[in-house]
């Protein structure tokens, strides 16, 4: 039973985790409706200079502010030098402009730190196990994650939601022209939430510096899963992307825990262990194939 | 208020407007008329700039504007509500209204949600509604209601009641009128003659991206024989 | 127009070309379509009017199968088309016009309608043949142009017409699909006044061998052209009569028109 | 028009220069150039296959890889059953001729094309996009975990399926053949685009909501135009499959879609030829700078992003803009 | 003697460039410790990046037989990329020497004479690490690697020499990112020992959130090289203080070979010595006994292939030989994570595992 409960935490962790991921492109692909596949380069940006700053000083909390200052930055300049441009155009034009950011990205960080990971601690008061139900113990670094996740997802929800801001994008990104007619500035506008966008994705990656491996490409990895987050839950909707993070992050986990033991009632064990993992493998294509099959706009969009 | 001349604008390689020539004043209502694809539009584009024009002279408020951003233009406070509807689809009835609300000039007796609700109360029934989903003539509404949330000093109205039923076309001439009341610059196009002979002190013709004739009502009475032959009266 | 369109009304004389009964329609809480009872008669126009937001384009999109009524029946010259798609309603003479323009913005002029005079013949499913030597095709789509009017823009791109001429253009392809039943939402939005006159012949020209819904908001054009008028307020047909009753029923006159001078 | 006289002599240049290229590449002493072009004319069918659907038809496919890889293992399979002697499922006969593979190819692709476009055209837009990838990629997962196969170290094809009469072992006959089906494919494609059945497709593009309106049910359209451009993938990842002689996962991965999508791009949009351009301006330039430079990623970033900051409509748009071309 | 160019195809970018960035690094040092020359016949060494596409492995091929004349090949980082490459490199009468991938079926039946691997073949590297978990004497294993062919073999390659039971095997995903739902799985089955395959990225990942979930402490884990090479200790640091790795070559190997490379490499470069490196650099070793033996005379394919199967060079392992496949026959030794002198982790040599061992593949070559 413990386990069982565990590994439901460790679905609904990994299910904050891929929202944190896919917060900054909701924001971006879902609500400007921009398709930036360079979205994973920012992020890998943010963990390369959060991770760096942080070794260099040695505090983890000198990171946060360099990750998400580069990030945002490094966002502000994209849209600026390249995205902004694209706007107006076919959306595939946006694709193999952020195609070839990413292969920029990738060779850029390579000159600046070289090819192997970088190494990133653990901060020391996060490095434990915090004991969340008796004879549970839970990594405190993923509690600290879930946080940061929930924070950030209401965060996003209040600003889309409930400020001009978030209106005028929605506005924007169906008729910019109408909307500079009626006094924004938009490309201003554009610039600042795309730069949020880049800001969010940061942190993801910094915050993934301790999980994960911090190395050239670490966006690429990412990106297609995020992508099926925001489909699934509904572009454009910041509740559906939390919702869909979460179900996804459950389903997947349990998949991965469960199915190949159901496998191995009906079949021998060795091939029902690849089976299995073969289907986990396809578990959120699957998900996702089915979803969009039953509901063509995604969970939380109006079905007219 | 508003002062072209000259103006010439292309799309791309095909020139549209030759020499278009429009005066407004301060509290003054003035149409613009003429057959389809004459250049009505276009010209109100350009005056927005949603189109850079090739030459002419854009003067608003003594400002030369010939060549800013439409932004600029609107905060200057030239309020457009654009032909063919264009709603922002993805947004609630009250999102349109408020997301690009402004008072920019101070007024004092701005306009507010309370009284765009007031005017078309069908738009007060539908606040949580998505624009997309609203029928033709209550997506005109909310593109009314959502030019004057800008509070601006010159309205522009381009086919402002195309597929309005009478009795809120009707209202909307009321509306109209009450606004010239007040002082409200408006330039006006529109293709309900006798309404806009009542309504505008002084209307221009546009033929082929030329201003062909002008002249306030009584002498749009008076040249009725022309006038007839430019826009088929 | 061509044979079929002449012959319909004969042969059809007893049916009606549309009956509608009991149709609902109702998006969450709203009611657009309110148990509707329609009928168009052979050849005749029948204007449907009532204010913004009743329900007349979402009368005409069920009408297409666009839409899915909740609940009531569509008969087109006597049988039912509920089971039908929107192809399958245009093959069986159904054609509309869309109150905000819906057309093929990269497409010139010509070609708008020369594909749907191509859907009408049936032949598309042809992978070989290049399309742009089909004189036949052509002409038989300049001669819509001719008739809307538009032939002078023949070789321009949609995207560039205005709007009025958009307009015309939406009529030219519904007619391109030789329509039996035209269903026609606020043709006359959007055109100028010398446009409108024109237009307003043009259907005239039409009366006899097309049935038409015309739903319409401008009042001259109604009055001019209708043989019947129903009037739709809230999605339930409040009144149905001639020309002159409707003018002067007292609800209509409130609910619609408003007081004093129809014509503005 | 310069264009209607001027496109007819450009392309019979160009099909002289491609015929005369493996002996010019062989005279100056650069003949891996004859590979080179190979496989741009393997890929220039793949991307202008994509491009029917992506460029005519308005279907941002995210997934075309899924047919050039399952092309590509037809070939593999029917060649690793021909040389283990032993028939596929116990019916099917390997077979090592090149008259039979690539038809199988086709069948074989147009039928998953068939089965993919089924489900995935019920939906539009991003999720369109969305669910080609995700059908594309569970099979890319499929083949991976399939071990007969080879799983993820892919299936070595030892030699080029045979044609009667010529000696495929030779790089130059490859060429050849390649270079006849690439012609063939263009001519059958350029029929194809002018036809009435493309001016549905077209249509379709610009308005579903038109298009139905006047008497047309879009889903069979798209459905044939899916399936046509699902064997053209296919097709080319038959052929690319005998000029590498292997065929492995790699090539069914999403990766693989994007790079297609980017030639498609690179080359123009809606164009007959340029994604055949595109494919062979990103596999010359990936060649060329990646023998200059271990960075070549990022001159080829720079290069692309160039391109399409400056020119609107693809490589195609420079040329036809060029003066005297209008 | 003219000089002779070797073709190095390699992957340089994406997230496995480090991999072919230490192989071809290993292989220049042997070059420049003997002033640009291997075996006294001077070499030119010419590098590309396949991107980690098979495509591309195959055209970089062609352009360096062809248009350069290259005859000597080595560098391939990755099995596909070699499945698409190595059969046409050998079938067109070159040589190549894998300093790396050595899928099996190009090990069996798919060998060739013209094919050299100085490496392991992918199954060798986990047959040890189930060697000498069966001699620490663990009863239990819990076995995961990634779902591919690299994966399978390294799992069915450990129990082939593990004598204890399988507590649980799992197949993880090559594109995963969150290991929790397993490492539940493994803390709940409570076995003896952990084994686990997750080459470059996917180890660094795998052993951060091993050791966040507090089982670094409580289950050890037994290693193959590849998932945890100089660089993926670096970037995990002092958690990986206490694994045992099992490996052909470790950085501390006392012969003077390895020394005199180890020196080199950190004299020449700043940045962790990784096994592939040793690789990069043996394949050099190799390539050198045969030109010294041929004179640079590499048109006698026969006499350079005879002397390049002696294997006539002191590789940086110590004894070091081709099995009739031409894969190696060598030793595997025990390594432990243990704290250096500076404080830093390192690898730590503590025995031998296995000796003279060859593959299993071997018997069904025929050449
Ligand atoms: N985007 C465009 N590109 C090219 N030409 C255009 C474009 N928009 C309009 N035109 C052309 O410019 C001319 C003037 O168009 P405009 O829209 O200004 O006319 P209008 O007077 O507003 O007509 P209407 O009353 O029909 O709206 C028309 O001939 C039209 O075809
Ligand atoms: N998809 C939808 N979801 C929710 N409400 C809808 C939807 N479509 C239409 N409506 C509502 O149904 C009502 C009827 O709309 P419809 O477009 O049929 O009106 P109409 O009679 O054509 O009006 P107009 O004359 O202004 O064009 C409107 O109140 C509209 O807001
Ligand atoms: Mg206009
Ligand atoms: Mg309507």
């Amino acid at each position: 039973m413990t386990l069982f409960i565990e590994q439901m935490l460790n679905g609904l962790q990994f299910g904050v985790t891929l929202f944190l991921l896919a917060a900054g492109l909701t924001l971006i692909f879902g609500i400007m409706g921009v398709i930036n596949l360079a979205h994973g380069s920012i992020y890998m940006v943010g963990a390369y200079a959060g991770t760096v700053v942080a070794t260099q000083t040695g505090s983890f909390w000198l990171g946060i502010p360099a990750a998400l200052a580069a990030a945002a930055l490094v966002g502000a300049a994209m849209e600026f030098l390249v995205i902004r441009r694209l706007y107006q155009r076919d959306h595939l034009d946006q694709v193999l402009a952020t195609f070839s950011l990413i292969l920029i990205f990738n060779q850029v960080i390579t000159l600046i730190f070289g090819r192997q990971p970088l190494f990133v601690a653990t901060p020391e008061f996060l490095s434990g196990s915090i004991e969340v139900l008796p004879g549970l113990l839970y990594p405190a670094y993923r509690l600290a994650i879930i946080v940061v996740g929930l924070a950030v997802a209401l965060g996003l929800y209040l600003l889309i939601n409930k400020t001009r801001i978030g209106m005028l994008v929605r506005a924007g990104s169906t008729n910019r022209d109408m909307v500079r007619a009626l006094g924004v500035d938009v490309r201003l506008l554009y610039t600042v939430v795309f730069g949020l966008g880049a800001l969010l994705a940061g942190l993801a990656g910094f915050m993934a510096g301790p999980i994960l491996a911090v190395q050239v490409g670490m966006g690429e990895q990412i990106l297609i899963t995020t992508f099926v987050v925001v489909v699934v839950g509904g572009v454009g909707s910041i509740r559906g992307a939390f919702f869909a993070s979460l179900l996804l992050g459950v389903i997947d986990t349990a998949l991965r825990a469960y199915l190949p033991g159901l496998l191995r009632q009906i079949m021998v064990g060795p091939e029902a262990d690849a089976l299995g993992a073969g289907i986990s493998s396809m578990g959120i294509y699957l998900l996702m194939a089915i979803v969009l099959l039953i509901r063509p706009k995604g969970l939380f969009i109006p079905k007219s | 208020m508003l002062k072209v001349s000259g103006l010439q604008t292309a799309y791309g390689r095909s020139q549209v407007l030759f020499d278009v020539e429009l005066t407004i004043g301060e509290g003054e209502v003035v149409t613009l008329l003429g057959r389809n694809g004459m250049g009505k539009t276009t010209t109100v584009k350009s005056i927005m700039g949603l189109l850079k024009p090739l030459a002419g002279e854009i003067l608003f408020c003594g400002q030369n504007v010939r060549g800013a951003t439409p932004e600029s233009v609107a905060r200057r406070g030239v309020g457009l509500v654009p032909e063919g509807r264009q709603v922002f689809p993805t947004l609630t009835v009250r999102e349109n209204l408020v997301a690009t609300a402004a008072n920019r000039l101070g007024r004092s007796d701005a306009w507010t949600l309370e009284r765009v609700y007031e005017l078309f109360p069908r738009l007060s029934e539908r606040v949580d509604q998505s624009a997309a989903t609203l029928s033709g003539g209550e997506q005109q509404m909310l593109v009314l209601g959502r030019a004057l949330m800008t509070n601006p000093k010159l309205l522009i109205l381009d086919e402002a009641t195309e597929g309005l039923a009478p009795v809120i076309r009707r209202e909307i001439w009321g509306c109209i009128e009450a606004l010239k009341g007040e002082g409200q610059s408006i330039l006006l196009i529109d293709k309900n003659l006798s309404v806009l002979k009542r309504l505008a002190d002084r209307h221009y013709i546009v033929e082929k991206g030329r201003t062909v004739w002008s002249g306030d009502s009584a002498a749009l009475d008076r040249d009725s024989e022309l006038v007839h032959g430019y826009i088929g009266l | 127009m061509s044979a079929v369109a002449e012959k319909a009304p004969e042969q059809a004389a007893a049916t009606p070309s549309l009956a509608v009964r009991g149709l609902v329609k109702s998006f969450g809480g709203l009611i657009a379509s309110d148990h509707i009872d329609l009928t168009v008669r052979p050849g005749e126009i029948h204007a449907l009017i009532g204010p913004n937001g009743a329900g007349k384009t979402t009368l005409i999109s069920q009408l297409m199968g666009e839409l899915t009524p909740d609940a009531g029946t569509i008969e087109v010259e006597g049988q039912s088309i509920d089971a039908l798609s929107t192809a399958s309603r245009v093959e069986r003479g159904l054609a509309r016009t869309f109150q905000i323009t819906c057309l093929l913005p990269d497409y010139t002029v010509r070609d708008n309608v020369a594909v749907a005079v191509q859907v009408r013949q049936g032949h598309s499913f042809r992978f070989w043949k290049p399309v742009a030597k089909d004189e036949a095709l052509r002409r038989q789509a300049e001669t819509y142009l001719a008739a809307t009017g538009l032939a002078e823009r023949a070789d321009e791109l949609v995207a560039n017409l205005s709007h009025g001429e958009q307009k015309q253009l939406e009529l030219a392809v519904a007619l391109a699909t030789e329509p039996r039943l035209l269903l026609l939402d606020e043709p006359m939005a959007g055109l100028g006044h010398a446009e409108s006159l024109q237009m307003i012949e043009m259907l005239r020209g039409l009366k006899n061998q097309v049935s038409m819904l015309l739903v319409e908001h401008d009042m001259d054009a109604v009055f001019a052209l209708a043989d019947r008028i129903s009037v739709l307020v809230y999605g339930r047909i409040i009144a149905s009569g001639t020309v002159d009753e409707i003018r002067d029923d007292p609800d209509v006159r409130t609910a619609y028109l408003g007081e004093g001078d129809a014509g503005c | 028009m310069a264009h209607s006289y001027m496109r007819p002599v450009l392309l019979i240049a160009l099909l002289v220069a491609l015929i005369a290229l493996p002996s010019v590449a062989q005279a100056s002493g650069y003949n891996a150039v004859t590979s080179l072009a190979t496989r741009v004319l393997i890929y220039g069918i793949a991307a202008a296959s994509l491009n029917f659907v992506l460029g005519y038809g308005g279907m941002v496919s995210f997934g075309h890889a899924a047919f050039f890889g399952i092309g590509g293992y037809v070939v593999g399979i029917l060649y690793q059953h021909f040389a283990l002697e032993e028939p596929l499922l116990g019916l099917i006969p390997g077979t090592n001729q090149m008259l039979i593979t690539l038809p199988a190819a086709l069948l074989v692709s147009g039928i998953l094309a068939a089965a993919i476009g089924a489900l995935s055209l019920r939906t539009g837009g991003v999720q369109f996009i969305m669910i080609t990838l995700a059908l594309a990629q569970m099979l890319f997962f499929l083949f991976v975990s399939l071990k007969t196969y080879g799983g993820d170290d892919g299936l070595i094809i030892r030699r080029t399926n045979e044609l009667p009469g010529l000696n495929m072992r030779d790089k130059h006959t490859i060429y050849y053949v390649c270079l006849a089906v690439t012609v063939a494919f263009f001519a059958l494609l350029y029929r194809l685009v002018h036809s009435r059945f493309a001016q549905i497709l077209v249509g379709l593009r610009q308005s579903e909501r038109r298009m139905a309106a006047i008497g047309l049910s879009p889903y069979r359209y798209k459905l044939v135009a899916f399936i046509i451009s699902g064997m053209g993938c296919g097709l080319a990842g038959a052929l690319m499959a005998n000029f590498l002689r292997y065929a492995s996962p790699d090539m069914l991965h999403w990766t693989k879609s994007g790079e297609f999508m980017v030639m498609v791009i690179l080359g123009g949009v809606g164009t007959l030829f340029g994604p055949f351009i595109g494919a062979a301006v990103f596999i010359v330039l990936e060649s060329l700078l990646a023998s200059w430079t271990e960075h070549w990623q990022l001159g080829l970033g720079l290069i692309l992003l160039l391109v399409v900051l400056y020119t609107q409509g693809g490589v195609q748009a420079v040329f036809s803009r060029l003066p005297g071309r209008r | 003697a003219d000089e002779v160019k070797i073709g190095m195809i390699t992957t340089l970018s994406g997230p496995a460039g480090y991999l072919g960035q230490d192989i071809r690094d290993g292989f220049k040092l042997a070059m420049e410790m003997n002033d640009g020359k291997l075996g006294g016949v001077p070499v030119e060494l010419i590098v590309e990046d396949d991107g980690l596409k098979p495509g591309n492995g195959r055209q970089i091929f062609e352009r360096m037989q062809s248009d350069e004349g290259v005859k000597l090949f080595t560098g391939i980082v990755f099995s596909n990329v070699a499945g698409a490459t190595v059969p046409d490199i050998v079938d067109s009468g070159s040589f190549y020497i894998s300093p790396n991938a050595a899928p099996s079926n190009l090990a069996g039946k798919g060998c060739h004479e013209n094919y050299f691997v100085v490496s392991w073949q992918n199954d060798s590297l986990h047959e040890s690490a189930g060697q000498y978990a069966t001699e620490l004497g663990y009863k239990n294993a819990f076995v995961l690697a990634p779902n591919y062919q690299a994966g399978k073999d390294a799992i069915s390659g450990f129990k082939r020499f593990f004598k204890g039971e399988i507590a649980g095997e799992i197949y993880t995903r090559l594109d995963q990112t969150d290991y929790a739902a397993e490492l539940a799985q493994v803390r709940a089955a409570e076995p003896d020992v952990v084994f686990q395959f997750h080459p470059g990225g996917l180890g660094i990942t795998f052993l951060k959130q091993y050791q966040q979930a507090g089982l670094a402490d409580s289950i050890p884990m037994v290693l193959a090289a590849p998932s945890l090479d100089g660089v993926i200790l670096q970037a995990i640091g002092d958690s990986a203080v206490g694994l045992t790795v099992t490996a052909h070559w470790n950085s501390d190997f006392d012969n003077e070979a390895n020394k005199e490379f180890v020196a080199a490499w950190k004299e020449a470069y700043d940045r962790p010595l990784t096994y592939y490196a040793s690789q990069g650099y043996d394949a050099a070793l190799a390539y050198a006994s045969a030109l010294k033996a041929t004179g640079g005379n590499i048109d006698d394919a026969d006499a350079f292939r005879e002397s390049l199967r002696k294997a006539d060079f002191t590789s940086v392992r110590g004894d070091f030989s081709f099995g009739p496949n031409q894969h190696p026959v060598q030793n595997w030794y025990a390594l432990k994570v243990e704290k250096g002198e500076d404080g830093t982790p390192m690898l730590k040599t503590i025995g031998e595992v296995l000796s003279g061992h060859s593959d299993a593949y071997a018997a069904e070559c025929q050449m």
